[in-house]
């Protein structure tokens, strides 16, 4: 009997090494799509994986790939923790004819864990809205892309709204403001930020981290009903955000003074705390939740195929269409690219980080593409990998997200000598010489 | 028939006493061994190096650790996450302030630091004894985590908290391709391998060995059991903080706190359980189960062409995960090992019947 | 300053409530048979998501009857499947069997009601309720849910208490803890007592659940509050009811306390980056007690003969 | 193997003084100002019947039981507080009621186990295992080889002790504390639970050792028969308290004794 178990043990051992990978043709654009459907962040991490996954079913099925290259992608569970997200880049990247296009970590952790390793394979890093601040300067971080702003451009954003709602960043002196983060990269991204600009304007800060995964936060929110700041930011993930709010609930911290990062912003966070998240803020990566015209689309060629990996009704949540915007991108990148280096051909992940530094989204591509009045245009260059620095605030009336605010755009007085010191630390530390790639 | 030992006489104590009496196992592994160094590099490709070989081969270490002093001295602990933290960052922060300290320094000042803060947090075992103690060593679990994600020292004032390790040489020889990282961490498995082989035979092994079994008897024929339990803490941990050095620098790169959470450790107690308690060939074929396991259950689908969301596949792993730990434990709650030497002496009947 | 003070003590005490009630479900089966049962957390975790996700079709009152039923099966499988093959193994193996069952059990859970954030209402309101409005600026606030999840807490640990020193299977469930096999030779039916711990300790699994769930919301993340508990079990000794309680109130004010008062001062001497010394402070405190009683406040003595 | 440790004692001197000692675990008094002493190379016996007090006499002497009152000399030095590792160490040895081996090791690696305090070698030698440390392993090896011999169990050498039968555990457990060397053995009922023959091997076995290496020998044995052929002088406990003390003679004829033994009211 126990002779069988061994022999099934040792099949299983060899069975992996011997696994030949499933053969794609020739003619196909591989992605592959490092998700969390599962663990403490499957909240936040389901809605934009399906975002990402419907996004490139349209593309196949409305104009049969880009110019006649149809998408090809995997999804790799990595469960938001940095080594098994490695461990899924090292899987996917070398699959499909011409290897990954591009990598979506969807973790700023996983963003720093690849940022050396994907410029030796040479496979360009999309990271909308998150990853290292410092990398928008494309001439040392050459295939890093924090497309439509980094954690230093949405703090800038909430403060200067502050400062609006306060009467101008004077009044600021005096007041304290708190922030309630993630104790990851993630998490302590904002905080250079917070403390420039409260040297400058002589506000107190107040740093508060959540230890993973974020359920208990009751010492954190005593604290702060303790120490009364004006306002609280919130930069959490996953089943964080929800408890965050409930926590607020709990001691009666009013939720109008709360202002959530883009990431701490989505219906997962608010629904929880039902009727208690009324009036809490969060800041939007330009777009806000509601369905436009892409989702027409969406509607005619993939949901009524039932191929669409969400509720039809979940497809205006913001998460969701977040997801949508991050695959668009992606998507025109490689367009670009092809435009350059040979239309209807896969491109190497070389061309796509080409095409990603020269992406020039027009107002009426936003229009053509069925984003219009959910984005600005976006321009990216080697110097600027950010390629957009605007968004709004909205806020949560209890049943859905109404913009609170008009066009923000983060102040490059404050961030650019940041973003240009720590790159040039950077540089020297892994001996990195500046400079444009071809 | 393959197995049979009839006619290998030992002349001389050192003959008798040595790693492997029998020639087949000296054999196989010699062969073993060789075939590790000399023939894998030629076909292995570098998915198999970065994803299999490395990963195994590190954590066996670790297990080999938590397996003495765990498996041989019976002290249970569940603080090897934060062990393998403390050898990472020690060999970081050397190398980061003594950049031209030779690698094998590096690991070595790892192991060594590591080895001071097990004792530290082995002195509670003198009082405490069982789950007690298991639950005694979370303490210094969640504080070396805590500690490492609060000290903005040990992590060089980086604002987001994660540290990066940059080119690693060795004698002047860099380490760069997954084959040069493979052989080098092999190198070294082999190495200390062979110490805690002769470590465990020689008069600490049955220090520890007594001191599981029967610690009266043990104090009553004179072994200290400040000395047995803090010996075997020491040794264990140096073990685990070369492993940690290892897995920070050569598997992952750059890391966080994070990278050495609970989940590591109950990570490698499953490895010294499954593998089989008190057995240096168990940690490596637990550490081998325990790494192949995920990655084997996530191609499934692929493989049977069954389309399966993510989600179920990771949830599956999760169900098989636990119903393999129990059947293991109830077919053979000696784990692996012991279903090796049933192997082994099946061999030795093996076309006959009895 | 005295006014946060007796805040965050009161907030301790009823979280260190909270945390009684997980920790009932370890001290049940480690009193009853000798498991230290790791699958605790893992059962709480099945028990909200059942009573969750039953409670969004049907009224609060059925799906904690259905949820209760569930366990009940739950805990038969787990005898069936796990316990009866592994009679009489030592103390080791029978951990790392549970380890293996809240590995399968969290996987399942998830497979059948999902892993999104769900939500149980006990109809309890949300927001505090403040004492002393004038003696202290600001008042003391007090959780309203986390005194009736104590309410809650008080009549189990009751219930508990009693069924175990009066009843006839009280005792033969003590009988079990102690030997199996001297159990077994008395006629005590070893698998049948198995089961009724088991499903026992699934109904409290329910209680605190429910409770956690209404606090955090149903998600995987709950499992996680079993590390929590476990300061409260070294310290109240594996073997005691009373134990787990009072060790819970003790973990529970200290960590919170220590959080307040101690983390600000360790940032300003050491300038760490941020406090969150929470998790390691409650373990240390449990460590400081265990040195001085090696088997927790109330567990009993172990005594060695050779 | 060479003669115990050079002591300084010559034979027939007291090379172990026990005096007024009273241990008492809360209000049970287990021993009440019990004194008594050990010469060098004899035989002593110590009997009673169940629940005298001998096992606890042995575990005040080898230092697991701390006494309330009372102290004892050993080798001349009077010592206080003693953990029983410090007795070991002085040179006392001893077995068990039950027998106390290490389940997880052979016979061998049991009997090696107590050479431990024999052995010198640092860690970093035992790592190495090649030059001193592989000598010291073989001499070491080879002094328990004797005792193997010795105790005629070569045939057991690599079998699990979990494994063996009650007598031969009785003897590995016998060849670990002679692996200590020991001025003074305790040998707690090693014929407890054994047939007659078993019983005149280890008779044997005991008149051996006190000949060949000229161990004392402290002895508890229920058996008359075997402590009235071995023993030079015999101590009689019963209730905690010494009713008697001569050779085994005069013992058996002393009427305290017998009513101890076959129970008159008291």
């Amino acid at each position: 009997m126990t002779l069988k178990i061994l022999g099934a043990a040792v099949a299983a051992a060899v069975g992996v090494t011997a696994l030949a990978a499933p053969a794609l043709a020739q003619n196909e654009q591989f992605i592959p799509a490092l998700v969390y459907r599962t663990g403490a962040y499957a909240p936040n991490g389901v809605p934009f994986a399906n975002g990402i996954a419907d996004y490139y079913k349209l593309v196949n099925a409305r104009d049969n790939g880009i110019n006649g290259v149809r998408i090809t992608t995997e999804e790799c569970e990595f469960g938001y923790a940095t080594d098994r997200g490695v461990e899924c880049y090292e899987r996917l990247k070398k699959k499909g004819p011409t290897g990954a296009a591009y990598v979506i970590p969807l973790s700023t952790g996983v963003t720093f864990a690849l940022t050396e390793k994907t410029a030796t394979d040479k496979i360009p890093l999309i990271t909308m809205g998150y990853g290292r601040s410092e990398s928008r300067d494309g001439t040392v971080f050459h295939w890093n892309f924090p497309l439509l702003g980094t954690y230093w451009t949405a703090s800038d954003i909430i403060l200067q709204h502050i400062a609006r709602k306060e009467g101008g960043f004077d009044k600021l002196k005096g007041k304290k403001i708190a922030l309630v983060y993630h104790d990851s990269p993630y998490g302590k991204e904002p905080i250079a930020l917070l403390t420039e600009r409260a040297k400058r304007h002589g506000f107190e800060t107040m740093f508060l981290p959540v230890t993973h995964p974020g359920v208990e936060q009751k010492a954190t929110w005593l604290q702060i009903r303790q120490q009364r700041p004006n306002y609280v930011l919130l930069w959490g993930w996953g089943v964080m955000n929800s408890t965050s709010i409930k926590e607020a609930v709990a001691v009666g911290y009013p939720r109008s003074q709360m202002y959530g990062v883009w990431w701490s912003g989505a219906e997962p966070d608010v629904r929880p705390a039902e009727g208690g998240a009324t009036g809490y803020n969060a800041v939007t990566l330009q777009h806000t939740a509601g369905q436009f015209k892409v989702h027409e689309d969406l509607k005619r060629h993939v949901y009524d195929k039932n191929q669409g990996s969400a509720k039809w009704d979940e497809t205006g949540e913001i998460l969701y269409v977040r997801g949508l915007i991050n695959a668009m991108l992606g998507v025109e990148a490689i367009r670009t690219a092809q435009e350059k280096f040979g239309k209807g051909k896969p491109m190497t992940g070389e061309q796509v980080r080409w095409g990603l530094e020269n992406l020039n989204i027009t107002a009426d591509r936003i229009k053509q593409l069925g984003f219009d009045g959910v984005l600005q245009p976006i321009r990216v260059t080697c110097q600027d990998h950010e390629g957009a620095r605007t968004g709004r605030i909205q806020t949560w009336d209890g049943k859905n997200w109404k913009i609170s605010s008009d066009w923000y755009t983060s102040d490059d007085k404050v961030i650019a000598p940041m973003v240009k010191d720590a790159a040039s630390k950077y540089a020297s530390e892994k001996k990195i010489t500046a400079g444009c790639l071809n | 028939m393959l197995y049979r030992e009839a006619g290998q006489f030992k002349t001389s104590y050192q003959a008798d006493q040595a790693i492997f009496p029998i020639a087949q196992d000296r054999w196989f592994v010699w062969g073993l061994v060789a075939f590790g160094f000399l023939v894998l590099p030629l076909f292995a490709d570098q998915y198999l190096y970065t994803e299999v070989l490395i990963p195994v081969l590190i954590l066996s270490l670790a297990a080999i650790g938590l397996n003495i002093l765990t498996g041989y001295c019976g002290q249970l602990s569940l603080g090897t996450g934060g062990f393998m933290a403390v050898g990472a960052y020690a060999a970081y922060n050397l190398a980061l302030r003594l950049p031209e300290t030779n690698l094998i320094v590096v690991f070595l000042f790892a192991g060594l630091m590591a080895m001071a803060v097990g004792v530290l947090f082995g002195i509670p075992s003198l009082r405490i004894k069982g789950f007690y103690l298991a639950v005694a060593t979370l303490a210094s679990q969640f504080f070396l985590e805590w500690a490492f994600a609060r000290v903005k020292w040990f992590t060089n004032y980086a604002p987001s908290g994660s540290v990066a390790v940059g080119k690693l040489e060795l004698f002047g020889m860099p380490i760069q391709t997954p084959m040069e990282k493979y052989l080098f961490v092999l190198a070294i498995v082999v190495v200390m391998t062979l110490a805690a082989k002769n470590l465990i035979r020689g008069r600490l092994g049955r220090m520890w060995m007594a001191t599981r079994d029967m610690d009266i008897a043990a104090e009553i024929i004179g072994i200290r059991p400040l000395y047995a339990k803090l010996s075997a803490f020491a040794v264990s941990s140096f073990f685990i903080g070369v492993s940690g050095a290892l897995w920070a620098f050569l598997r992952l790169g750059s890391w966080e706190p994070l990278a050495f959470d609970i989940n590591r450790s109950f990570q490698i107690l499953f490895m010294v359980i499954i593998g089989g308690l008190g057995s240096l060939l168990g940690s490596f074929l637990g550490a081998a189960f325990i790494v192949l396991m995920p990655i084997f259950l996530n191609q499934l689908p692929g493989i049977l062409g069954i389309p399966m969301s993510t989600a179920l596949i990771s949830h599956l792993e999760f169900m098989v995960f636990g119903a393999m730990i129990v059947f293991f434990l109830i077919v053979e709650p000696h784990g692996l090992a012991r279903l090796w030497a049933i192997a082994k002496e099946k061999l030795r009947l093996w076309p006959f019947p009895y | 300053m005295l006014g946060p003070i007796i805040e965050t003590l009161i907030g301790g005490l009823l979280t260190g409530v909270l945390y009684a009630l997980v920790a009932l479900g370890f001290v049940l089966i480690f009193k009853a048979s000798g498991v230290f049962n790791f699958a605790q957390g893992a059962m709480v975790l099945f028990a909200a998501l059942s009573v969750a996700r039953l409670s969004e079709v049907m009224p609060l009152v059925f799906a904690v009857a259905i949820a209760v039923v569930i366990m009940v099966v739950l805990a038969y499988v787990i005898e069936r499947l796990v316990l009866r093959p592994l009679v009489n193994q030592e103390g080791i193996i029978l951990f790392m069997a549970t380890l293996g069952v809240a590995y399968f059990i969290d996987g399942f859970g998830q497979t059948v009601w999902g892993s999104d954030i769900y939500k149980i209402n006990l109809g309890i309101p949300k927001d505090p309720m403040f004492f002393f409005e004038g003696v202290f600026p600001g008042g003391i606030l007090i959780d309203r849910e986390e005194v009736a999840a104590a309410a809650v807490c008080a009549i189990l640990v009751a219930g508990l208490a009693i069924f175990f020193q009066v009843t006839r299977t009280g005792r033969a469930l003590r009988a079990v803890a102690d030997d199996h096999q001297a159990a077994q030779s008395v006629g005590i039916p070893l698998n049948y007592i198995w089961l009724i711990v088991w499903a026992v300790a699934g109904i409290v699994a329910i209680a605190a659940g429910m409770v956690w769930g209404s606090k955090l919301g149903v998600q995987f993340s709950i499992s996680l509050v079993a590390l929590k508990a476990l300061p409260v079990l070294i310290l109240g000794g594996f073997t005691s009811i009373p134990g787990a309680i009072v060790g819970g109130l003790i973990i529970g004010a200290g960590e919170k306390l220590a959080e307040v008062l101690l983390g600000p001062i360790l940032i300003k001497t050491f300038d760490l980056a941020g406090g969150g010394i929470e998790n390691w402070f409650a373990y240390m405190l449990a460590l400081v007690f265990l040195l001085f009683r090696p088997q927790g406040l109330f567990g009993e003595r172990i005594i060695e003969r050779i | 193997m060479r003669a115990p440790a050079a002591s300084d004692i010559a034979a027939g001197e007291v090379l172990l003084s026990v005096e007024d000692v009273t241990l008492s675990f809360g209000g049970v008094v287990a021993l009440r100002d019990v004194s008594f002493d050990i010469k060098k190379g004899e035989i002593r016996a110590i009997i009673g019947p169940n629940g005298a007090g001998k096992t606890s006499m042995l575990n005040v002497i080898n230092g697991f039981y701390q006494p309330q009152k009372g102290s004892i000399s050993f080798k001349g030095e009077t010592r206080t507080k003693m953990r029983p590792y410090d007795a070991a160490d002085g040179g006392i040895a001893r077995t068990f009621q039950n027998v106390a081996l290490f389940k997880g090791m052979s016979a061998l690696d049991n009997i090696l186990a107590g050479r431990t305090l024999k052995m010198k070698r640092g860690w970093f030698w035992q790592m190495l295992r090649i030059g001193p440390a592989l000598t010291e392993e073989i001499e070491h090896r080879k002094r328990v080889e004797e005792i193997i011999d010795f105790l005629e169990i070569q045939a057991i050498r690599k079998v699990p002790v979990a494994r063996l039968p009650y007598g031969l555990q009785k003897r590995v457990e016998l060849g670990r504390a002679l692996a200590m060397e020991p001025d003074l053995l305790l040998l707690d009922e090693p014929m407890a639970g054994m047939n007659l023959e078993e019983k005149e091997d280890m008779s044997r076995f005991i008149i051996d050792v006190n000949d060949h290496y000229g161990t004392t020998i402290a002895l508890i044995e229920h058996d008359m028969g075997v402590v009235m052929d071995l023993s030079d002088r015999v101590v009689v406990l019963d209730h905690g308290v010494k009713i008697a003390d001569a050779t085994p003679d005069e013992v058996k004829k002393d009427q305290a004794v017998i009513d101890a033994y076959l129970g008159v009211a008291h």
